[in-house]
């Protein structure tokens, strides 16, 4: 057997999630991996990270290596859920060894684990046996297989993100997942490449309603620019701006129904990522940020209705006369 | 809806003309709601193509409003309908990025059709319209000043500014009377619209936006990368124009006018004789000979030598071309002072002049910065320059004497300009003995005996062929169908065209039933390409039908 | 009537301030009906004297009006009241003689103070205020457009037109949707007044005049004249602007602030070493060690050099003076060409740099202009060049590896550009042993120990001296009477500044009874000269006054 | 004595003049002469002609063969008027020899003759001499003594033409003339230089009042702008223009009383003389001329009144708003 020398992952962090109406603290950690076995998603910043070339047995004992630094680093008696990403899918056997699901589950038995991966790797059996592994009893669904479905709409997934599957993937997925005792949450990306303000605002609302039956949990993610990225190349010619913030409020105060929809608002405020004029980034941002936590969708709507910012008008503007002929209106 | 776009007039890229939509008749360049004109615009979901997409993508996702009148053209994909509108999309991107503006451009020009209207979307606004009608656009609409509008920035021609540093008075527009920032926001693109077709209609536009450029640096970078394009800028550049160039900023000396001129004198020109050459100080008066000082100089000459003007921008005006545009319509600031780059392009022109036409002497009969190019371009040719200007004063009478005495005992000629100009004008070396110029300074032509050849151009200076001039010229052929031009001859008549030809060239145009003197309405590419306006200003017309 | 003039800002000669006539506040520069003010000038008959009038015939025919608050003035005759208005008589004459204008304009500024308002008669269009306005001049009349319309002509920024050739919708203001010429042509000079008071309240003048004066060869040829004008130019050039210096003409690089920096950099500033210096590229990015490529510079050279950015229009940067205005605040239009004017200035510099600063070693880590103008200067003083860059990219791995081996052996050293900075400012070799900067990027100051002595303005990278600060400096005072600054130092207060005093300078004040610091809001000669206005903004005061 | 070998004179030439009613044939004669003793006169283009440092015999013998190539080359039978000018005075006994008087009476005795001189050179005795000389009974006064008073203002007089002598010098002299039975022909300088164009008009209008009780005759002369003059300096300076030809029909127009007012307008229509926008001036010429033939006030009226031209209401706007301080205000 490798070494288990402690390797410090790509990145680890704590934070706060919430989860069937309670806040949970939580763990985030990105495992460095075999990488991404696709690597075509236009607005990837990841898809060059991975152990390239290594044998599943190098993998294995790198991945490892990194769960020990986690075990080290991290009181995981005080974590209550655990979010797993890799730069490509956790899932994948050849980018993760199988092996390592089973270490994984050992480590975070009893907590509520979510694991991200494409629709492809996801089937019955291990799924099962992974809810199998991690389940004590604390919660009813200890596992949640989370996929970057990113929009419902099949030709905006091809032409703008360069997905690889389709919405009928997704959903076929999901049904293995909930059917090996799983949950399934669904990442949505708002504001892909191509897309008008607006048509990015109704491609999501509309994404958010068609996932909804067949998620637990859905985050929407505001594009930001990557480095290395098609979309970073973009953004230098000036041919993409990321979305508004008003444009995320403007979402999150749609929402209606049960599933609760997340958003993490990264890089919120600067220009690579979602950002409005500059003047009310900072609160608007917040506001976001709380209701990651409360999912108080009243606080959303007294966010966009009364914050009065110049930029709004602008936001408004750019909604009503953007075309695809014509965009991005502004930077 | 179904809009018509007919091109009236040109100034180099640019256009003027008419855009018809049902009964109204739209001035362009101008602003408007092209939506409301094509409203399929307005149903296309999802379809953005960027400019710099590759083929690959262009070919997958390029897909056109329902609406044939109006195409959406890319530079990897033209198609543009005759008669309706080409939509260079997502053009407001490449207002920070000069370089790219430039390549795109040059792209867009080989592969969309001349004769629809070009709209660039969302990107015009009071301080970039002069630009954006000089690079060949013709629509605009106002989205771009409705967003400074909803941006709360009041529009100028400098530039945008928050609307609380305005003051009162500033602008006294319906829209400031009102209260209205959006009516003056559009109403200040419509007036910078008006203006711009001012200066298309006076063929002052490189004027207008060497000056409206100059607060925006990317303006003055894509100005500068046009010029360095010389092939796209010459092919627009008419042969002659009817107002004067006004060389008054640094920009101007790399003009494709400038350019055309010296190469053609370099490449098409051939001096009447090869032992001795003066050269000459240029004068503020145009044509030089009419000014005092050069009538001191032709006297003192006296046939002995060939005349050559050495001036800023233009580099080397023999004296045959004196007349011809632009030799005899520039300006220039006269400082007294011609700066580095202006010495270095000007030497650079007449190195290469004395290179394409070694002279068995050449004197330098010239002071400061024309004294400085002949030095430079003499060492360059490795030839030896006579001086003969005192005290730095060309026209003061020791320095006359001094001009006279070198050339004492030189043969006099005496040569008309005819086969000067053209050469410079046709490119072609024609036996002129026996053709001689005659009549009033207003009216004057080129005879050979009692026959007409070429009247002269009392404008421009061109030499306007009659038929029997044409005889001795071979090229500026304009090919036509089997049809006898009524009036002009239009594009789709066309079936070819000397590739030399540009707008205001004389043509000579010819068809199996038909031959027609005239002028240029456009460059030959565009008479070739386009399917309709004006190709030829027909002047006379022989028809060559047979008895059936 | 009683009218007051107040200057409230400059911008080289040019000024922004008050005309109140009663209870009316006109903001200038501005239009008004100036007989209506001082309704005696129109009483004045046979009194025309020509600025081109000789001492005798002035001394004979110069009468002035019977209201003592205008003043008409004559390169021969200054007097201006304090308060009132400098008539400059029949200053219209002189718009199209460029050079008797620039001449004209020197004498009057010699003889004219500075604190009335110029009054320019009958000259004022909107095609030409700007220019007006840049030369130093307050107020105008409506003669100039009322004469267009008695004329029939329409008055825009671009020139003045026959009124037929105006399409209609060209201008939608009061005056032309009245269908009054005459209501139009006002307004437009009113609105072109108010362009030019925006931009000198932004210190813009010079880049909006270097756009406007474009169609007008008179007005290139006296803007650059102006600039040939260095002492009087200089003299009113502020130490420095709130704005970006645009770069965009030719004539940029004329400017007086980029001739004086380069002076200073010359005759003022010494280098911190004198065994190596490295040459750079400049950079977008300003100051320029904020950029990607300079932080490679600066990682690679390990202080083993002293650093000198050579950069156009500027010349030469050394690293401590990056920060300063001009230096950290120009743009430019980037073509990556420059032009052989460009490289002969900047060649000119850089040699005068080498001479005035000898190196042991000069490594030139350049490529394209700027490395033809170290090429160019280096051959100039005789110098050997080390050249580092490797396929003209200075940020390739193999160029900075090239760089880092010809500096390998040489002597690290970590200098504070403190020293560099006081020459720079304050003409004056400071010993700076102890002294350090610190502080967040927008609140830096050098300290000495735990004592302040400069903090530095993070909007232009002046050092602002404490008063423990100009214990150091021995110049830029500002003498006053014996009083204690309330508030600013009001030009009467002054009886003497160091003539290198310009305004934005900080400067020490010292009077019998108080010291204070500050900064000047006038340059030297017009703080003695002034009757009126606001010579020191005042900082801190220290009083003197002893117990009696 | 000297040769009599003819010599062509600086100018003549033969033309129609309106007198007492009737209209001569008149012929108008520029003798060179020993040049003008005075010579400071502001816009005089002719003050370098002449003989300087000859001696009088010299030029004696120099304008005789003068006289005596204008009595080869012209019919004088049929000339009814003779008018004598010289590049100064013909009565300054320096510059014409008073024998040369003695030939001018002789060759045109019993013609109206006029003679052209400053108000210093006239004295009684010598006058009555060439009266007597003159007359052979045709015509009742056979000479007028001409005389360049210019204006009647003595302050404009010595500011804008330097002329050195006063209102005063040429009443005496004109009394002096009028005692010894000769006429008086006032010429009248229509702006000068340093006027507005109202001065200069109402300058000119004031002046033919002042005058009229001294003169049987009265010239207004448009200002023109002379080579190697002053004037021609400040014209090329822009600081002078000549007077609109609108300003000379304003000046003929009021003419009342029974004076004659003569003026021809030389240069008229060129940007060296009287002139207007170039459009309006040949008709303008013409009247003018037709004026001065007719002495028909009404004609000149008409034609201020009813010829349009866009350059009247630029000279309306010229005469009302040009000031001592901001002139000219056109070229």
């Amino acid at each position: 057997m490798v070494s288990m020398e402690p390797i410090k992952p790509l990145a680890a962090w704590k934070g706060k999630d919430r989860y069937e109406g309670s806040v949970l603290d939580s763990l985030t950690v990105i495992f460095k991996s075999g990488g991404c076995s696709y690597r075509r998603c236009l607005m990837c910043g990841y898809r060059f990270e991975g152990y390239f070339g290594a044998s599943p047995e190098e993998i294995l004992a790198q991945m490892r290596g990194q769960l020990a630094w986690v075990e080290e680093h991290f009181d995981l008696a005080s974590v209550q859920m655990v979010k797993i990403f890799t730069s490509g899918s956790f899932l994948d056997p050849v980018e993760v060894p199988p092996a390592f699901r089973e270490d994984v589950c050992r480590a975070f038995a009893g907590k509520v684990v979510v694991v991200e991966t494409r629709p492809e790797y996801v089937e019955e059996e291990g799924t099962a046996a992974m809810v199998a592994a991690l389940d004590t009893g604390a919660y009813e669904t200890p596992l949640h297989i989370a996929v970057g479905l990113e929009t419902t709409d099949d030709a905006i997934r091809e032409k703008s993100i360069r997905k690889g599957f389709t919405f009928a993937d997704f959903i076929a997925a999901s049904r293995r997942a909930q059917a090996a005792g799983a949950g399934v949450k669904g990442y949505l990306l708002l504001k892909p490449m191509f897309l008008t303000e607006k048509e990015a605002v109704e491609d999501m609302k509309k994404s958010i309603r068609e996932v909804t039956p067949y998620c637990g949990m859905i985050s929407m993610n505001a594009c930001t620019v990557q480095r290395g990225t098609e979309l970073e190349k973009a953004w230098k010619e000036r041919t993409y701006r990321p979305p508004y913030l008003w444009s995320i409020l403007e979402v999150l105060a749609d929402i209606s129904g049960d599933v609760p929809v997340f958003c993490d608002p990264v890089g919120g405020g600067a220009t690579r990522g979602p950002h409005n004029c500059g003047t009310c980034d900072r609160e608007l941002v917040q506001g976001i940020n709380d209701f990651a936590l409360t999912g108080d969708v009243e606080l959303v709507r007294a966010l966009l209705d009364e914050v009065e910012c110049g930029c709004k008008k602008e936001w408004e503007y750019v909604m009503e006369h953007e075309r695809p002929w014509c965009m991005p209106l502004t930077r | 809806m179904t809009a018509f776009f007919e091109v009236k007039s040109r100034d180099g890229m640019a256009r003027a003309g008419t855009f018809t939509v049902g009964e109204a008749v739209s001035q362009t360049p101008t602003a408007l709601d092209v939506e409301a004109v094509y409203s399929s615009l307005a149903a296309m979901v999802h379809a953005n193509v960027p400019l710099t997409a590759d083929q690959v993508f262009v070919d997958e996702y390029l897909v056109q409003p329902e609406e044939e009148e109006v195409r959406i053209v890319h530079p990897l994909r033209g198609e543009a309908g005759a008669g309706g509108c080409a939509l260079v999309a997502n053009w407001q991107t490449m207002l920070e990025r000069p370089r790219d503006y430039v390549a795109t451009l040059a792209a867009l020009r080989e592969a969309v059709p001349p004769d629809a209207a070009w709209y660039a979307p969302a990107a015009a606004l009071p301080s970039n319209v002069p630009f954006l009608v000089y690079t060949g656009f013709d629509l605009f609409d106002f989205v771009g000043v409705d967003l400074m509008t909803a941006r709360g920035l009041f529009c100028t021609p400098e530039g945008e500014i928050p609307v609380a540093e305005v003051e009162e008075g500033t602008c006294r527009c319906a829209g400031c009377e009102a209260g209205d920032l959006g009516l003056h926001n559009r109403l200040a693109l419509l007036s910078a619209c008006a203006t711009a077709r001012r200066f298309v209609g006076k063929e002052q536009l490189r004027e207008l936006v060497e000056m409206r450029c100059r607060l925006d640096a990317n303006q003055v970078t894509a100005l500068r990368l046009i010029d360095q394009e010389y092939t796209m800028a010459e092919a627009a550049a008419p042969a002659a124009r009817p107002c004067r160039l006004l060389a008054n900023a640094g920009e101007s000396m790399e003009r494709a006018e400038v350019k055309r001129f010296a190469a053609r004198v370099v490449e098409r020109y051939v001096p009447p004789r090869d032992d001795v050459a003066v050269l000459l100080p240029c004068s503020a008066r145009k044509p030089y000979s009419t000014s005092q000082s050069h009538q001191k100089f032709v006297r003192t000459v006296d046939g002995r030598a060939h005349e050559v003007i050495i001036t800023s921008p233009l580099g080397v005006v023999p004296r045959e071309l004196e007349g011809v545009y632009p030799a005899g319509h520039y300006d220039v600031p006269v400082t007294g002072y011609w700066d580095r780059e202006e010495c270095g392009l000007l030497a650079g022109f007449l190195t290469d002049y004395l290179k394409a036409h070694p002279y068995g002497r050449v004197i330098a009969h010239l002071e400061g910065g024309a004294l400085e190019v002949a030095r430079t371009a003499a060492a360059a040719c490795g030839i030896e320059l006579q001086e003969t200007v005192v005290a730095g004063r060309p026209t003061a009478p020791a320095s006359l004497a001094a001009l006279d005495e070198a050339l004492a005992g030189e043969r006099k000629i005496r040569s008309t300009p005819v086969a000067g100009m053209l050469a410079w004008q046709f490119d072609e070396q024609v036996e002129t003995k026996g053709m001689q110029v005659k009549g009033k300074p207003w009216r004057r032509a080129v005879f050979k005996g009692k026959t007409i050849l070429f009247n002269i151009d009392p404008e421009t200076g061109l030499y306007k062929p009659t038929f029997n001039g044409w005889e001795h010229l071979h090229g500026y052929r304009v090919e036509i169908d089997d049809f006898v031009p009524r009036g002009d001859v239009l594009a789709p008549g066309v079936t070819g065209a000397d590739p030399r030809i540009r707008a205001g060239d004389e043509v000579l145009v010819v068809g199996p039933s038909a031959m027609a003197t005239g002028r240029a309405a456009m460059g030959a590419a565009e008479m070739v390409g386009a399917r309709r306006g004006v190709a030829v200003k027909v002047r006379k017309v022989k028809s060559l039908q047979h008895e059936s």
